[in-house]
């Protein structure tokens, strides 16, 4: 995996900090560096890992998705609902939410280039249509998943947190289609300058169709991720996953303009602000100073290492 | 003011009352407690989390330690602050559950792993704790519709200026005042606004409503108090004249009572106390000492009431607006916290084991 | 291969094209001729499928063709090198090449071993040796240049369309350029050559469009037409002399800029130079010689990583474009898109830019007064638009050109850099900018003029320096020197 | 571009006859004030290539600070001063990261933001608590004949604001930047400054909106100004802001705020449920910025 290093050093930049997170933690507590505690955080990371993991698709197409908060609300409301504590329905659900997910992100591509609307604007307004359709479904709490649903995101194999491990292996696999796909480079190409990309006849629309899908398609997971941790669909329960989705993606080494990163940083970028939070729990920091810690990070994660002026 | 046996328990139509064993979890102490909380953020919890405090000061001889998490009204940080509090090796949680559906695995999970748990002010869905201590969402919610109902002598126009539309702590009160408002067929729901609990945007929503309806409004049904002083100002600044300001309920806010006492229009405030949090430490600390609880310790609440606007559901309230007021208090005081006449939310700082 | 019919297109206030006919034929090198703004990027955007004309028909291959998209264009081998490039800047060489026509292994999925493999080899028929792993951004604008051509090369084009790709290449990579274009002619392929160098138009192709203000002009059989005939077809009247005499007379022996051991971001390396007043003098060398980075460097747009600068009696050590400025310097930098100009605004705006105070009174724009003194530029230099209010990202490349060089004469008092002052430029506006560096130098201006073409260094210079990987190698007199002595400066490994 | 503002009022009056209402129109105008301020602090950010999604955590703390003092006239001052003083801090830091550390501006401005929300609640120990001086109340909700004082204010830094950026030398400075960094820099700007200045008004704007919005109902909470950095952004792109910079207007960033802050109160009385509205809110966003987005070439 030489390629992950060479075009990323933002991802050497999170790896820094991950390791200096574990050191304080290792002189705050001993059960900090239990392998249990590392499991923990691991299952901790899921959701934001997956959301983050398809916001990063559109970041690199030079766009943003300001929906996935409200399709997550929606699809682990959906979930929950349809299911309504009956095992038989599980699988085709799931199926259902996944498509659905996904057919939500096509139509935010379909408007981006329709409209020709900024992606911001898009995806906004789609993200206000989806909260009300999800309070249309439910003014609050609705349905309930089947004990044996949560086992997806509470549940060990093999030892490791099941939900986590899907992660990291959508993760990979979504890596290695952006690697050795043609429509995967040209996500890269699409976001660097979106005027060569027009001129040199790349489409648009397809490489749109792809990132803003997968984060669909993202977004329905991490909503069947919350869906099983929580027992319930929520209309609310997305919310936060809006501006918390972009974090993971810049720490990773995406640049938000677009054209360079990949998804691998996200993954690590999303796994370090698991650990930091459980490291402030393990501190005792209050909430308040969390979150000032929070954002220092992400104040130095992306600031001390800056990329030499392209232009002079 | 009220101070007989909690009449949810006097009152309780069922022929047992429901006693939860405690025996299994008689420990030792000393002991490490964990607290999650839902989040700060308004004044209430704020002055709950306060009481709490105060009750690991108290007991600081058997506390050798309370670990306190804050999700920040997140359900996905609190389950994760709940697996780092058993990370970390407390021998009982109390929980206060930011949605009652979606932290019940994760309480579930830490009740089957032999941790007893304590729910203090919001519950989990499931009964996969040892016990919970409350008032009554459902009691004020149904209070309130009925007091308005009686008011207006069963006819008249209602708005509901509601928290967030689908949160559990808005509809856990509006839900039963729909059951009341809606067996009496003359009272009308004109609209339903949201406000998010922000002053602002209850004033913002009351606005628009008084623009729409005019004196068409017979009566306001808010469920909390934060978003009740930017209405009142609201019809104030639309030119209604004090006395026309129709009922209108409220809780534990200073700044409505003082409205009312000036402009003289009916006001019920019926409190949600925070001091059930300090309750749940000594609550807890029964549990490990294998002492008896029951299922549901349901604090009360004052039921505080403007002269004159009595009905027969309200034929006595704990006491009138006068006597529960602060004149001199900041309009979002909380007059409800049992914290003591020194008590200063924004200067308080007690020293207890963590 | 190629036949137009009555196309315009007009833009907001400006009809760019007027009923065009263009017949390219299989197996052609046809040359577009035309002043700037004379439609020729305009003809192209519509042949690549960028832009839909107004009216017209288009046959290609016998057929009569509607693209809806530049891809469509492609997918029937149309291949269009741009004038503004359509690269990705943050990718790689291999992989800027193959973009859209990715290389694949036997289980369809890319293979970046071979990707890798194959552009190196596209590149070494070019003739240019770079790392195709390294960022196009990294490259210099040939080096850019020679990426889109190269990449020209990766499908079966049935026609290729160049727009001034020789503006920014030299010497040998246009010899190598102009070697492939016949080979292609010779496998059937049409070419579509645009260039303001009519050395390269008689060449290279067999017949020659000539565009002017939007219409046809004709079209000719090279060997039918002679230099001056085309020249008076683009322009509509004669030119007399190219370069307008030297007049040495103005010339002083004060010296305005002198530095020592400058030393400038990654290749350019203890500069010594002087420039004094009333001269015109020109930096040669290789592309890639560090010539725009010096300019850089004297303007303080780079930091000085060492040395100093005597500018108009001071010493700097460190020097900011403000400061340089201040002291009466311009510099007309090589890149008009993405440096010279502010795109979004109007050309009054461009002008007054750097000496704003003048137009303004308090910290307030006296926007009349503004106008008037753009109004006046417009008028000395015949820049071609709808007055001081136009847009400049709605000009043609060599009218925002002119915006630039005026925005800098006008507040001119000690030194002018122009680097490429006359890339794709046409011949009246070429021999318009050489009369106004003449007559700044003559009003006691130094200019430094950096250049690639050696018949306008030789032309224009008054004095050349040679530079060669970031050194300065010599120095020679104007005039008498020949592009050989230059030459050899610039590439010789034993010079000075 | 501005035409659509008696459209939308004639429109609004038309499908409910409240909405037209002198009451009504004033209460409009109260609320349009504050969004319009922090707008146009959004629009000059814009228009050099950013975005500042710290100003509602600006607003908020700026109204806790107002809370933060005894709650009499005399401190005002001290509030106003206070305030700005962090609005300045933030403002720099902004600034700072956004051109020195070149750290994008979407997520430099949501790191102050966060960073704002953890003090803020650090001070407030979780909840700000106290009285806001009836001075600010005045400016909050207080009308003249009807009309808002805080309208009044909006007007006076609208002018001064649409002088500075469409007449003054760095206004223009502003434009040059904001269409390309590298041509301020060779016309001698110093474009960073430029850029932090930007910031820096963006942050004093929202610190002003929030102290308006504290005096609105004189109470305060953690979250007084909520929505407003997505609702301005959304007002400048209604407005015709670039999102990509270099291009933008105050009148268009007033306009844009207009624009929201009607529909919001159409789709109230209507009684349109709250589902619907938001529906109609995403719609009209989109629709909007399609009819009004430059089709940038
Ligand atoms: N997008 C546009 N909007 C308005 N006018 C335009 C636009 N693009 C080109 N023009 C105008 O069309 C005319 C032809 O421009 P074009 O770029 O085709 O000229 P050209 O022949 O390529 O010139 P040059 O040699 O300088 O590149 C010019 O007057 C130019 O100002
Ligand atoms: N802004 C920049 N960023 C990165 N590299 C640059 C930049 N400018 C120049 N370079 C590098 O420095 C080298 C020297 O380029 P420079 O433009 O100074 O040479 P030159 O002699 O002026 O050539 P040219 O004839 O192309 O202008 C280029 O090949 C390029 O790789
Ligand atoms: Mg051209
Ligand atoms: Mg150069």
């Amino acid at each position: 995996m030489p390629w992950l290093l060479r075009n990323n050093a933002g991802l050497a930049g999170v790896l820094v900090l991950i390791a200096l997170v574990c050191l304080v933690g290792a002189a705050a507590s001993d059960r900090f560096l239990s392998f249990n505690n590392f499991l923990n955080v691991f299952e901790q990371t899921t959701d934001l890992a997956l959301v983050s993991i398809g916001q990063t698709l559109t970041i690199l197409a030079g766009g943003i998705d300001l929906s996935v908060g409200s399709l997550i609300s929606l699809t682990s409301c959906l979930t929950s609902g349809l299911i309504n504590n009956n095992p038989d329905r599980v699988v085709i659900v799931v199926i259902a939410v996944l498509v659905l997910g996904t057919a939500v992100g096509c139509v935010n591509a379909s408007l981006v280039v329709a409209l020709r609307v900024h992606p911001l604007i898009v995806t906004l307004g789609m993200g206000a249509v989806l909260q009300g359709v999800t309070l249309l479904y439910a003014l609050g709490p609705v349905g309930r998943v089947p004990r044996g649903f949560n086992f997806l995101a509470y549940g060990r194999v093999y030892g490791l947190p099941l939900g986590a491990t899907l992660a990291v292996l959508l993760c990979i696999l979504i890596a290695l289609l952006l690697r050795y796909l043609p429509l995967g480079r040209q996500v890269y190409a699409l976001g660097d300058d979106a005027n060569s990309a027009r001129l040199v006849g790349l489409r648009r629309t397809r490489i749109l169709m792809l990132v803003y899908g997968t984060s669909g398609f993202c977004c329905a997971a991490t909503g069947l991720y919350l869906a099983a941790r929580f027992g319930v669909g929520q209309p609310y329960t997305g919310v936060n996953y809006t501006l918390a989705s972009i974090t993971p993606v810049v720490l990773g080494g995406t640049l938000l303009s677009g054209g360079k990163g990949g998804v691998v940083g996200t993954l690590f970028g999303a796994f370090l602000i698991a650990l930091l939070n459980n490291l402030l729990n393990f501190m005792d920091v209050s909430k308040h100073y969390q979150l000032v810690a929070q954002a220092v990070i992400i104040i130095l994660a992306v600031s001390v290492y800056v990329e030499r002026r392209r232009t002079m | 003011q009220y101070s007989g046996a909690p009449r949810t328990f006097l009152f309780n139509p069922a022929l047992d009352v429901c006693i939860r064993d405690t025996a299994k979890f008689k420990k030792a102490p000393p002991y490490v407690i964990g607290f999650a909380n839902a989040g700060l953020g308004d004044s209430w919890r704020v002055v709950g989390l306060h009481s709490l405090e105060k009750a690991a000061h108290d007991h600081a001889d058997v506390v050798k330690k309370l670990l306190i998490t804050d999700a920040g009204h997140d359900d996905a940080k609190q389950v994760a602050d709940i697996q780092d509090l058993v990370s970390r090796g407390v021998d009982l949680l109390i929980v206060s559950a930011n949605t009652s559906q979606a932290l019940d695995p994760a309480v579930t999970q830490v009740t089957e792993r032999g941790i007893p748990v304590v729910m203090v002010d919001r519950r989990v869905d499931s009964d996969n704790f040892v016990t919970f201590v409350t008032a009554s969402d459902a009691m004020m919610g149904r209070l309130f519709a009925q007091w308005i109902v009686e008011k207006l002598n069963g006819k008249g126009n209602v708005i509901i200026l509601g928290g967030q539309a689908g949160s559990s702590p808005n509809e856990n009160r509006v839900k039963p005042a729909m059951q009341v408002f809606g067996a009496y067929p003359g009272i009308k729901i004109l609209d339903t606004v949201y406000s998010d609990w922000s002053p602002v945007k209850g004033k913002q929503v009351m606005q628009a409503m008084i623009a729409k309806h005019g004196h068409n409004i017979n009566a306001v049904f808010a469920p909390h108090g934060l978003q009740v002083p930017g209405a009142i100002e609201a019809f104030l600044e639309a030119g209604w004249k004090g006395n026309e300001i129709p009922p209108i309920t409220s809780a534990d806010m200073n700044g409505p009572m003082k409205m009312a006492i000036k402009y003289k229009f009916p006001l019920l405030d019926i409190d949600y106390p925070p001091a059930m949090m300090g309750v749940a430490l000594d609550v807890a600390l029964k549990v490990l000492a294998g002492a008896s609880v029951p299922c549901v310790y349901t604090i009360n609440s004052n039921i505080v009431l403007t002269h004159g606007d009595e009905t027969p559901s309200i034929p006595h309230p704990d006491m009138y607006v006068e006597k529960h007021v602060v004149p001199d208090g900041p309009d979002d005081m909380l007059v409800s916290g049992g914290m003591g006449p020194d008590y200063n939310p924004s200067t308080f700082k007690i020293d207890f084991p963590h | 291969m190629l036949k137009l019919a009555g196309i315009s297109k007009s833009f907001p206030g400006v009809r760019a094209l007027n009923g065009v006919h263009l017949h390219v034929q299989p197996g052609e090198i046809h040359g577009l001729l035309g002043e700037n703004g004379a439609g020729k990027s305009t003809l192209i955007k519509i042949i690549a499928g960028a832009d839909a004309p107004d009216e017209g028909e288009m046959d290609f291959a016998d057929a009569p063709v509607q693209w809806s998209s530049p891809r469509e264009a492609k997918q029937h081998g149309i291949h269009v090198v741009y004038q503004e490039f359509a690269l990705f800047p943050q990718r790689s060489v291999a992989e800027n090449i193959f973009i859209g026509h990715e290389r694949r292994n036997r289980f369809r999925l890319l293979d970046h071993a071979r990707t890798r493999r194959e552009a190196t080899q596209l590149l070494q028929r070019l003739g240019v040796s770079l790392n195709v792993n390294a960022a196009v951004s990294s490259l210099s604008v040939a080096d850019q240049q020679m990426v889109e051509i190269a990449r020209a090369m990766v499908h079966n084009v049935k026609l290729l369309v160049l727009d001034e790709p020789t503006a920014v290449i030299a010497g040998r990579e246009v010899a190598v350029l102009f070697e492939l274009l016949r080979r292609l002619r010779e496998t059937g392929v049409s070419v579509l050559f645009i260039s303001h160098r009519l050395d390269e138009v008689f060449a290279i192709c067999d017949r020659v469009t000539v565009l002017k203000d939007g219409r046809l002009v004709g079209t000719h059989d090279i060997r039918d037409v002679t230099r001056q005939r085309l020249i008076s077809m683009m322009v509509g009247r004669d030119l007399g002399d190219l370069f307008p005499p030297r007049t040495m007379t103005a010339r002083s022996s004060e010296t305005i800029l002198r530095t020592e051991g400058v030393t400038v971001g990654e290749r350019v390396r203890d500069v010594s130079i002087e420039l004094r007043r009333g001269e015109i003098a020109a930096l040669a060398g290789m592309v890639g010689a560090g010539r725009s980075e010096l300019a850089l460097g004297l303007f303080g747009a780079m930091p000085l990583r060492s040395g100093v600068i005597h500018l108009a009696g001071q010493r700097i050590t460190s020097m900011t474009p403000a400061r340089a400025i201040g002291l009466g310097m311009g510099l007309v930098t090589e890149d008009r898109k993405s440096q010279g100009l502010a795109m979004l605004l109007d050309i009054a705006a461009n002008i007054s830019g750097p000496a704003l105070s003048e137009v303004a009174k308090h910290g307030l724009i006296d926007r009349r007064l503004e106008s008037e003194v753009a109004a006046r530029e417009i008028e000395r230099y015949r820049i071609t638009c709808r007055g001081p209010g136009t847009k400049v990202a709605t000009m043609s490349g060599g009218n925002q050109q002119k915006v630039i060089v005026a925005r800098w004469a006008r507040i001119c008092r000690s030194v002018l850099i122009l680097d490429e002052p006359t890339r794709g430029i046409d011949v009246g506006a070429k021999a318009e900018i050489y009369r106004i560096m003449r007559e700044l130098a003559r009003s006691g201006v130094a200019i430094l003029m950096i250049s690639s073409e050696l018949t306008e260094v030789i032309g224009m210079a008054d004095r050349i320096i040679v530079m060669r990987e970031g050194r300065v190698t010599g120095e020679l007199p104007g005039g008498a020197a020949t592009e050989e002595d230059i030459m050899h400066l610039a590439t010789s490994e034993n010079a000075a | 571009m501005l035409l659509i503002l008696p459209l939308l009022l004639a429109a609004g009056g038309i499908v409910s006859p409240a909405f037209i209402s002198a009451d009504n129109l004033s209460n409009l105008l109260l609320q349009f004030a504050p969004l319009a301020i922090v707008a146009m602090g959004q629009a000059l950010v814009m228009i050099v290539r950013g975005l500042d999604l710290s100003v509602a955590s600006m607003m908020a703390t700026a109204a806790v600070i107002a809370t933060g003092f005894s709650g009499s006239d005399r401190d005002v001052a001290t509030i106003f001063a206070v305030a700005l003083a962090v609005a300045v801090m933030i403002g720099l830091l902004n600034g700072f990261l956004v051109t020195k550390r070149q750290v994008s501006p979407f997520l430099a401005t949501l790191a102050t933001m966060i960073l704002l929300q953890g003090f803020r609640f650090a001070y407030t120990q979780g909840a700000p608590s106290g009285n806001v001086p009836p001075l600010l109340r005045v400016f909050g909700a207080g009308k003249f004949h009807g009309i808002p004082y805080n309208v009044l204010v909006l007007v006076a830094l609208a002018i001064i604001l649409a002088i500075v950026l469409h007449r003054s030398t760095f206004g223009r400075r502003i434009f040059i930047v904001g269409g390309n960094p590298v041509t301020g820099r060779l016309f001698g700007i110093q474009s960073d400054l430029i850029i932090i200045a930007c910031y820096l008004i963006s942050a004093c704007l929202a610190a002003v909106g929030g102290l308006i919005l504290s005096g609105y109902v004189g109470l305060v909470d953690n979250w007084v100004g909520q929505g407003y950095e997505l609702d301005s952004i959304v007002a400048c792109v209604v407005g015709q802001v670039s999102l990509q910079g270099g291009r933008g207007s105050i009148l268009g960033a007033l306009t844009g705020a207009a624009i929201i802050v009607i529909i919001a109160n159409e789709v109230l009385l209507l009684g349109v449920p709250i589902q619907v509205q938001l529906i109609i809110k995403g719609a009209v966003i989109v629709i909007a910025a399609a009819l009004y987005a430059r089709k940038d070439n």
